[in-house]
């Protein structure tokens, strides 16, 4: 799940429903340049297609664009339906 | 009152029982030393204001299914959820020409009867207090990243989206 | 909560300055004996509602024509004007099904930054709670017979109207 | 301004404007059957013409029409302009 030497390396966050189905919240990812959060939802496995259209996507603690790539040292998080208030 | 002035912001995270009233007449938990005159908006250093509206959301007894709800769990991103809270109020005041906002939301483990959410306004009218407080709570509803399991029963179970506005 | 059951209503009068937190702690004057841990809602017999939406008019410090404001008189029709708000209040919350409903309002002298109005409703859902409170403040400005007069150097004027909603 | 012999007695009151343009504030007034708070109004002398749109009548403290003959013992009041919370 990691690529050696490329030097990229995001920290991914998951939250609520979507924590417990992965079973973990946070992990170190080092991964290709290029990568974007779509494409790292399925590297990890966390769905078989595209990220639905419930889950958002966060970079560095706001909304993104899933298709948008990583930086290095980027926090990344998927982000299930909100239910706040 | 100060329209034309960036609103004055206050958001804040409680993971313990908070009491709305308090948090108004600026006697709350972190509000300071001993009750401000002028309450919130005294605190701010705004005089009195106009015009306030306020909104207070409290967890239900009963659960999404029907079931007697035994506590609300309420799991947020910490870091992220305050400055989208902020982002959220700055917009909303700005676009409402409001004078001050404060915005409080309970984290963690809340129990039937506490107290959720408090969203409050001040402004120099009604109209833009009580617009902007109900934009701004419908905008944390379904902006700020906060997620709500209820468990009943023993069981939890994450809600998905949020209660109708009814 | 019970939205099929007729809302619980307290309209109240004041000749002297209030504090419109202390009235919805149920610790102001006339608000009985100590604070109410359920607050005006507990007072009334209701658990804490899921939703409660409030509404604070304030003096402001200028009159109309600009000048400072020294001084609001509120003249009322006493047995009217309760009459008139209870007869409001009651057709407000029947028509968005809200559970209890508090209004208070000052008569008499009052001076710039003391409450003028209070509006609270509490209610299942936000949406009924907000609406509620908003309509019924519209309704008391035009259909509860109270006269406002700005006293400004020196010299009393009757307000004909009220300030627009904005 | 009494009509005496007809036992129809109101009581008219005035507010505000009204009350401080009148110099009064309360009467008890004596007048023929049918006489409505319209006629009232003229009798009285608080204005040249009709009733103003901008002022309200209420019978017994609540809110009524100008052109309803009045009953004895009512109540009669014109309201100013509210201009209340």
């Amino acid at each position: 799940m990691s690529v050696a030497g490329t030097g990229l390396t995001v920290q991914v966050r998951l939250f609520a429903s979507l924590r417990e189905r992965a079973g973990w919240d946070a992990r170190r990812i080092e991964l290709a340049a290029g990568t974007t959060p779509e494409g790292l939802w399925r590297q990890l496995g966390l769905g078989d297609g595209a990220i639905p259209a419930t889950v958002r996507v966060a970079v560095n603690q706001a909304f993104a664009d899933p298709h948008q790539p990583l930086a290095p040292g980027d926090e990344l998080a998927f982000l299930p339906p909100i239910s706040g208030g | 009152m100060a329209d034309a002035r960036p609103a004055l912001l206050v958001v804040r995270l409680h993971a313990e029982p908070f009491d709305p009233l308090a948090l108004l007449a600026g006697t709350g938990p972190g509000g300071g030393s001993g009750a401000h005159p002028g309450g919130w908006c005294g605190g701010l250093g705004l005089d009195s204001p106009a015009a306030e509206a306020h909104f207070i959301g409290r967890v239900r007894g009963t659960a999404a299914g029907g079931g007697v709800l035994e506590a609300l769990e309420l799991e947020h991103y910490p870091g992220m959820t305050e400055r989208q809270l902020q982002v959220l109020a700055q917009a909303c005041a700005a676009r409402h020409g409001v004078a001050a906002v404060l915005v409080a939301h309970r984290v963690g483990r809340a129990l039937p009867g506490e107290a959720l959410v408090l969203v409050a306004v001040a402004a120099d009218r009604r109209g833009p207090a009580q617009r902007c407080g109900g934009e701004l709570l419908e905008a944390l509803k379904h902006e700020a990243p906060f997620w709500k399991r209820e468990w009943s029963g023993g069981v939890g179970t994450w809600v998905e989206g949020n209660t109708p506005l009814g």
